[in-house]
């Protein structure tokens, strides 16, 4: 019994139109990763803030260490010993990454802050992490993912018993994972309680002991890792039986067909430089690279959201000058963002207007989209996306984070882009809707469409890309054939820092 | 793990890296435009005294009370906030004073006592009104500001002069520059320049502002409400405390700037500081604080104040303006302002970016 | 050179405009050197204009106060640096006047001013027949706090205690603007069923007034009689026209004074620290009607709308 | 809107509030005097007929604000704020005025005018608050400079340029076209309220037929989502402040028709805070984002309907600023989120209660 810090007995609570947590319970040991794990609105997320204070709940018992406890906001949570890592990142990016790591809890010095050992111990906390990086620098310079991974150092260094962590993974790669799980199974050893969300079924058996599964609200069961396998574990987040993701068929190469988007040595100084690459129609392009190598940062400029500064852009056989992203949709281009708070969801915004926002952009506000047309639009995407939704009139925001992310997919798509940029695209998502996604830019690209897809999973790209390019260090470290390629191959160009050679496509 | 010790910066190195710090450069920006505008002043009016000792204290000592109630804004336009009712407060703040010892016979401490009470009180109610009722402080200020205005006609009508031995001196202290001359003798300059109490606070109130923002928890969780307001509650940083504290050191502000006031002109009056709040924020926004909050510091507000004194110091100088062309005057300068610090801005992010 | 320094309160009226035009005119004719300073209604900005009259070194400083208090310290320094001082049209209070050294003084006086307007009310009713009826008076103040406004309600209420048939039945300021007294005197006439008389601290508010009575289908000047104060040439047409009763005067017109004491300064007379008041008289539609408790009698306005300069 | 009310998010809206709000204040001033809400037809000298009652002044005087506050609802919505209206009411007067006079030294007596083809005295107003409008809007769409300093540059300039352009001088017309448009009724609705219910009707009929509504709010919500799904942010901010401008004039040439003048140093004082408080109190929040134009007329009622409350009870000049703060506060308070939730829950509260016994 002494072992069981935390423990959630019926806990229920209720938005307009859902009720996202029904009798749900919930314990966490001392000493375990304690993984939760359901499809995008099963109510993983709402859990952990019903834990932390953010929510209310309507019903239910929480005792931590025994003792009953109702946090009333996220400030008495942590006074309890409970730090959390939200799914979004939650931070300040006006501040410098150090103090974000420590503010409200900074070490003082004759009654003053003292900003000398911020410094310092922020910067052994980041490489801890295995994050080599300056940490005075304002935490907007950096990429979601090092933003990710200071508030995980954040949430790390606060003494805790219990640990939140809402996926913590999604937008970092495989070194970052591992490092993570290094500091997580420290953690573990000193008798901390650690809860992991994560959609990444090989993580969750790689560091978790326990598992609790939650469907539509309601709690599915609890298992013991090693007594279940993945198999059964997806059917029962699903609930029926998943086999889509084994047999995806790639698109043939269109070595012949003709090249939609070409650029040429494009870059801004000082973050990408020098940057070759084309694209055929009907072909599907994979970006892959560590995080911070470069990757968004090219998407963005072949789309117009940063300025090109060198270099040129050229669509078919026009040249082309991108001021704003207008520019690239008119051409028939569409960019799905990595940074979804930022620069996805328009949160108040209900899921209809989101879906058709890029549209209407096309089309100006001087000719609106007829309400009828904006309501079938948005409902044939809630519908082939399966958002779980009442109706399309929600808030965008209120929507869950995996579902947040399928409405911008749904808003791109709906422009009947000829090229589509997607940056993580599958950043949250569950397994099921993951596969749909592959599912569907596989078609796309049958279609005659063409998609460059970046993703930090690298069986993912090699499973869908025909062609994949290698970032790393901010340039182009090799483009590589998808078809023969293997993860070793791609592993070993982005860890061979001397070699620098194209291979053969 | 590499050694981290080794990378502790030499003081060259560090003020290198603080005058290089992008964060500064709105700072810079002022400084440089201030120190232009100062030139222009004294290309044109040097022979008039525009760049006498004296001149260059009264830029001080005639904005004092704008400055003490900057300190105040700039925290509270740094939480993405505003206030509005400044002004209005220390114009309250004049009348209780004034008729506290004219009328009543109180002593002044007494008046500056209630004053502070109501100054700060109406401080943390506004701060508890935006805080827990969630109205937006703009609104919320410019009830309080009508509010405050409202009880300053209620307690008199007509302005009240003060009399009393206490104010009297410390309006009536200063200290006069000096200089030695010829026969080495201690001289005041000419034409006489003095230091005041009101410079004297200004300036303290000013360090004082800049220690809590940056080396306090409090101010840097100003910052951080500022940069997000639901990631400073999420990372269980005490927003409400804060904020309802800074509308209340706001407050504070606002009754010492009344002060100064008082020391200034010794009466209370209504019509006071009419649409001061105005000359307070922009002389912060022109300091380089950001009205959506998250930026701004201390030493830019101090400057901002400055650059703002001097543009009625060359209208007077001119000495041929009318109303109607000293407005005019005024919004050029300030266009202008806006569009250096634009344009410098603009600048080095291209710079940086190569 | 000689140079002057002019601190003026600011522009917010054709009154001030006028003002400043005469000092500034007057004083170019004479061929001397003018620094002139708008406060743009802001005490402070006078009190940093004074100061930098000092700091420029000027010869003589002419100086009308937005307010009647808080000039000690900076009237003060200006005695230190020895500038000789000219007080124009508004005055500092007494205790100022009395800690400070000034060369010479020419001011109105709001209390006189509203004194007249009451006089000039009791006696054109007891004129017109109407002395022993009970009439309901309504006043359209000034800003509240401004000493035009306080002063002028002072002076009224004190003549009309001595007249209890005319009875206060409702003041509201209209801050001295057409619109707001237009606003304020429609509202009176919804919530009082009989007005008879509107007394406004400025005749813009009375003009602005005048279209509400209109609008609510009655005869201003008849089925109301109308008072105003400061005599622009604008009220004189309405007086004509019939649509106001009488104005007040309160005379703008500095400059022949300014420059007659200056003269007299620079050529080494000293002036007394006397208080003098221009001459200013009232004008109504007839003329002839008593307005002051020294027994001066109105002009009639059709006669000199002519002479008026603003 | 039908089904917010069925679904109960209504009540629960800041627009319920305001209505609320207002009726209440209109329900006490009915208690303290009834003939407070009367309305009468009443003749005039003219032989025109028109309503007369302080609901009709209301209305009426109400037009000014309600005017510019339809187009600072959309400059708040994409987050920012425009504090030069007031002075682009003065300028926009000093205009018609200077055209409707133009020779003004040959004036002597009332009735005695030269009047510049009538539809330049409206027209280059409008056109000259609509290009000042764009210099707001310019500097904030496209330079990127924050609203308030911007819009602080006219607030301060306008006024100048105003008294520049009459030369200081308040002018007084007589013409009776002029005079029309602010005094003038049709029907027995006096103008101004014809005009701004055109006005309103024309602005909802802009933002909600079109997308334009929909971009402001997006923009105001995420202003880097909306840039990347395609939205000019810059062009839409510059709309809105053009938008604003033009209605401030607009409102200036009720203001410089009631009084038949212009008054560069009073016309449209204090109409900047007016507005904005208006347009808060009508539900739109201040950081931008969604907007409520219904709600920014009921806002506008409201102030005007305490300063007609406070005019007609006669409440003393010096405390008329308190006595407004007190009823704003009242209403911002009672219309605040956490209170209308501790009402609405109560309400759902007694009503799930009702309901359980029902089941039982
Ligand atoms: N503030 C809110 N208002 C209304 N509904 C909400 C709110 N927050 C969550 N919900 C709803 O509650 C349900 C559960 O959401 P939650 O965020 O817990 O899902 P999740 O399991 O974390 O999903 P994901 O894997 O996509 O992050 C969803 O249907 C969501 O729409
Ligand atoms: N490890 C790092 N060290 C220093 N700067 C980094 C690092 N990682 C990222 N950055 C900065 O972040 C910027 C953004 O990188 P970008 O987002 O383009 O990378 P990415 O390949 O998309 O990686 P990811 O999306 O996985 O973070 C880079 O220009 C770089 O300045
Ligand atoms: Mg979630
Ligand atoms: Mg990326």
């Amino acid at each position: 019994m002494s072992d069981i810090i935390l423990e959630m007995r019926g806990m229920e609570i209720s938005f307009p139109g859902v009720k996202a947590l029904d009798q749900v319970d919930f314990t966490l040991r001392r000493g375990e990763v304690h993984a939760l794990l359901g499809e995008n609105g099963a109510g993983k997320s709402t859990l952990i803030k019903v834990l932390t204070g953010v929510h209310r709940p309507d019903a239910g018992t929480m005792l931590l260490s025994g003792q009953p406890i109702r946090p009333g906001s996220t400030q008495e949570a942590q006074k309890m010993g409970i730090s959390t890592v939200y799914q979004e990142v939650n931070l300040c990016h006006n501040l410098t990454v150090a103090e974000n790591i420590f503010i409200g809890r900074q070490p003082m010095k004759r009654g003053r802050i003292d900003w000398k050992t911020i410094n310092r111990r922020a910067r052994e906390l980041m490489l801890r992490m295995g994050m080599d990086i300056d940490v005075t620098q304002p935490l907007s310079a950096y990429s979601i993912a090092i933003q990710q991974m200071a508030s995980i150092a954040r949430a790390v260094d606060i003494n805790a018993q219990v640990l939140i962590l809402d996926e913590p993974t999604s937008s970092l790669d495989d070194n970052e994972v591992v490092n993570l799980f290094a500091v997580m199974r420290e953690l573990k050893a000193q008798g901390l309680g650690i809860i992991f969300i994560t959609h990444f079924l090989d993580q969750v058996f790689a560091v978790s002991d326990r598992l609790t599964v939650l469907r539509n609200g309601r709690l599915v069961g609890e298992y013991e890792a090693g007594a279940i396998s993945k198999l059964e574990l997806v059917t029962n987040m699903v609930g029926k039986d998943m086999n889509v993701i084994y047999n995806l068929q790639k698109a043939p190469r269109p070595d012949e067909a003709p090249v939609v988007l070409e650029a040429s040595g494009i870059g801004i100084p000082g973050k990408v430089e020098d940057i070759s690459l084309n694209i055929r129609k009907g072909e599907l392009l994979g970006f892959a690279g560590l995080l911070g190598s470069g990757r968004t940062e090219t998407a963005e400029m072949l789309f117009g959201v940063v300025p090109v500064h060198q270099g040129s852009i050229s669509i078919g056989e026009e040249p082309l000058s991108l001021r704003a992203p207008l520019d690239a949709i008119r051409r028939g281009m569409a960019f799905c963002p990595e940074d979804r708070k930022r620069d996805g969801i328009i949160g108040d915004l209900s899921i209809r207007e989101n879906i058709a926002l890029a549209v209407q952009a096309t089309r100006g506000f001087m000719h609106p989209l007829p309400q009828k047309e904006q309501q079938e639009l948005a409902q044939r995407f809630i519908k082939l996306l399966s958002i779980a939704t009442p109706d399309a009139d929600k808030k965008v925001g209120e929507l869950s984070g995996g579902n947040q992310q399928k409405v911008i997919l749904a808003r791109w798509m709906a422009t009947n882009p000829d090229l589509l940029i997607l940056d993580e695209p599958t950043r949250g998502i569950d397994i099921g809707a993951k596969a749909e996604i592959q599912r569907l830019m596989l078609e796309m690209c049958k279609e005659g469409r063409s998609v460059i897809f970046i993703s930090s999973e690298l069986d993912e790209i090699i499973r869908c890309a025909n062609r994949i390019i290698v970032m790393r260090d901010l340039a182009k470290a090799a483009e590589v054939d998808g078809d023969t390629c293997t993860q070793a191959d791609i592993l070993a160009i982005i860890a061979n820092e001397g070699e620098g050679e194209e291979a053969a496509v | 793990m590499p050694d981290i010790h080794s990378r502790t910066l030499g003081h060259r190195e560090r003020l290198r890296a603080l005058l290089t710090n992008p964060r500064y450069l709105m700072v810079y920006a002022t400084i440089g435009i201030f120190l232009l505008i100062y030139l222009f002043g004294a290309l044109l009016y040097g022979s008039k005294g525009f760049t006498s000792v004296r001149t260059f204290m009264l830029f001080f000592s005639d904005n004092a009370y704008i400055g003490i109630s900057a300190v105040g804004m700039t925290l509270v336009l740094i939480t993405g906030g505003i206030d509005l009712s400044v002004a209005a407060v220390a114009s309250l703040t004049g009348m209780i004073i004034a008729y506290g010892t004219t009328v009543l016979g109180l002593h002044p401490l007494v008046c500056i006592l209630i004053a502070l009470l109501a100054g700060v009180g109406l401080g943390a109610l506004m701060g508890a009104c935006i805080q827990y009722l969630n109205v937006p402080p703009f609104i919320t200020t410019l009830t309080g500001m009508f509010f405050a205005r409202g009880v300053t006609s209620l307690i008199s009508r007509e302005s009240i002069s003060i009399k009393h031995s206490m104010i009297d001196a410390l309006a009536g202290f200063k200290i006069y520059l000096t200089w030695p001359n010829a026969q080495g003798e201690w001289v005041k300059i000419k034409p006489v320049a003095s230091i005041d109490l009101n410079t004297i606070a200004f300036l303290v109130v000013i360090v004082i502002g800049a220690i809590i923002l940056q080396r306090t928890r409090f101010g840097r969780n100003v910052y951080a409400i500022g940069g997000n307001e639901q990631s400073a509650s999420l990372m269980g940083l005490p927003v409400a405390r804060t904020k309802v504290l800074v509308y209340s050191f706001n407050g504070l502000c606002s009754v010492l700037a009344g002060i100064a006031y008082v020391l200034y002109v010794k009466s209370g009056w209504n019509l006071s500081l009419q649409g001061a709040e105005l000359d307070v924020i922009s002389a912060c926004v022109i300091g380089g604080v950001m009205l959506s909050g998250g930026v701004g510091y201390m030493f830019g507000t101090l400057f901002g104040v400055l650059l703002k004194a001097t543009i009625p110091a060359i209208i007077t100088f001119n000495g041929a303006m009318n109303s109607w062309w000293a407005k005019i005057f005024t919004s050029v300068l300030l266009l202008l302002f806006i569009m250096i610090q634009r344009a410098v801005i603009a600048s080095s992010q291209r710079t940086r970016r190569k | 050179a000689i140079t002057i320094g002019f601190s003026q309160i600011g522009q917010e009226s054709d009154w001030r405009t006028a003002n400043t035009d005469s000092v500034l005119a007057a004083v170019e004719a004479a061929g001397w050197e003018m620094v002139y300073s708008d406060a743009q209604q802001k005490q402070e900005n006078q009190v940093q204009a004074l100061r930098n009259f000092i700091s420029q070194g000027v010869d003589y400083i002419l100086f009308t106060g937005v307010v009647s208090t808080g000039w000690d310290e900076v009237l003060k320094e200006v005695n230190e640096a020895e500038i000789p001082l000219i007080l124009l049209d508004r005055m500092p209070e007494q205790s100022t006047l009395d800690a400070i050294d000034y060369a010479a003084a020419f001011g109105g006086d709001f209390v006189e001013e509203g004194r007249r307007m009451a006089y000039w009310t009791a006696n054109y009713v007891e004129k017109i027949g109407k002395a022993d009826e009970e009439l309901n008076v309504v006043i359209l103040e000034g800003t509240t706090g401004a000493d035009a406004a306080t002063g002028r309600q002072e002076g009224i209420m004190e003549v009309l205690a001595n007249y209890p048939n005319l009875k206060v039945i409702a003041s509201q300021t209209g801050n001295f603007t057409r619109a707001e007294g237009q606003a304020v005197m429609e509202s009176f006439l919804k919530a009082h069923d009989k007005i008879d008389i509107l007394l406004a601290h400025n005749d813009d508010m009375a003009l602005g007034a005048i279209e509400s009575i209109k609008a609510a289908g009655k005869d201003p000047g008849e089925d109301i009689i109308i008072v105003g104060c400061d005599a622009p040439k604008t009220a004189f047409d309405a007086i004509i026209a019939g649509d106001m009763n009488a104005t007040i005067e309160c005379t703008p017109l500095y400059g022949p004074f300014v420059v007659a004491a200056l003269e007299k300064l620079i050529a080494g007379e000293a002036m007394d620290k006397t208080l003098i008041h221009p001459e200013e008289g009232a004008f109504d539609a007839e003329g002839g009607i008593v307005y002051s408790a020294d027994g001066r009698v109105t002009e009639k306005a059709a006669d000199k709308i002519g002479e008026r300069l603003y | 809107m039908k089904k917010a009310i069925a679904s109960g998010n209504f009540l629960r809206s800041k627009l319920f509030w305001a209505i609320v709000a207002e009726l209440l204040i209109l329900l006490v001033g009915f208690i303290l005097r009834p003939d407070f809400l009367s309305i009468q037809l009443r003749t005039l000298s003219d032989g025109t007929t028109v309503l007369f009652g302080t609901p009709v002044d209301i209305l009426n005087r109400a037009s000014e604000i309600t005017i510019i506050a339809m187009g600072m609802t959309l400059v708040i919505a994409l987050g920012g704020t425009d504090i030069s209206v007031g002075a682009l009411v003065a300028v926009s007067g000093a205009i018609a005025l200077k055209f409707l006079r133009w020779d003004v030294l040959v004036y002597n007596t009332p009735g005695d005018y030269t009047v510049q083809p009538f539809y330049l005295v409206i027209l280059l107003p409008l056109l000259a608050c609509t290009l000042m409008g764009l210099f707001n809007g310019a500097l904030i769409g496209k330079l990127k400079i924050q609203p308030i300093i911007a819009t602080l540059i006219l607030m301060v300039g306008g006024r100048g340029i105003a008294q520049i352009v009459t030369d200081g001088k308040q002018f007084t017309t007589q013409y009776t076209p002029f005079k029309f448009i602010g005094n003038g009724s049709i029907l027995g609705l006096p103008l101004p309220i014809i005009i701004t219910l055109v006005v309103v009707l024309g602005v909802m009929l802009f933002v909600r037929r079109t997308s334009f509504g929909m971009f402001v709010e997006s923009v105001g919500i995420n202003p880097n989502a909306s840039r990347v799904s395609g939205l000019k942010s810059g062009t839409i901010i510059l709309i809105a402040y053009v938008l604003t401008g033009f209605l401030s004039g607009i409102s200036g040439l009720i203001y410089a028709s009631r009084i038949s003048s212009n008054d560069s140093n009073n016309a449209g004082l204090g109409y900047e805070m007016d507005a904005i408080l208006a347009v808060v109190i009508g539900g739109t929040s201040m950081t931008g984002g969604k907007f409520s134009l219904t709600g920014t007329v009921v806002g506008s009622l409201i102030i005007r309907t305490i300063t007609t409350l406070v005019l007609y009870f006669g409440v003393v000049s010096e405390a008329i600023m308190a006595f407004k703060a007190l009823i704003i506060a009242v209403v911002i308070v009672l219309q605040s989120e956490p209170v209308r939730n501790a009402i609405s829950r109560r309400r759902d509260r007694i009503r799930t209660q009702m309901g359980g016994e029902a089941r039982a």
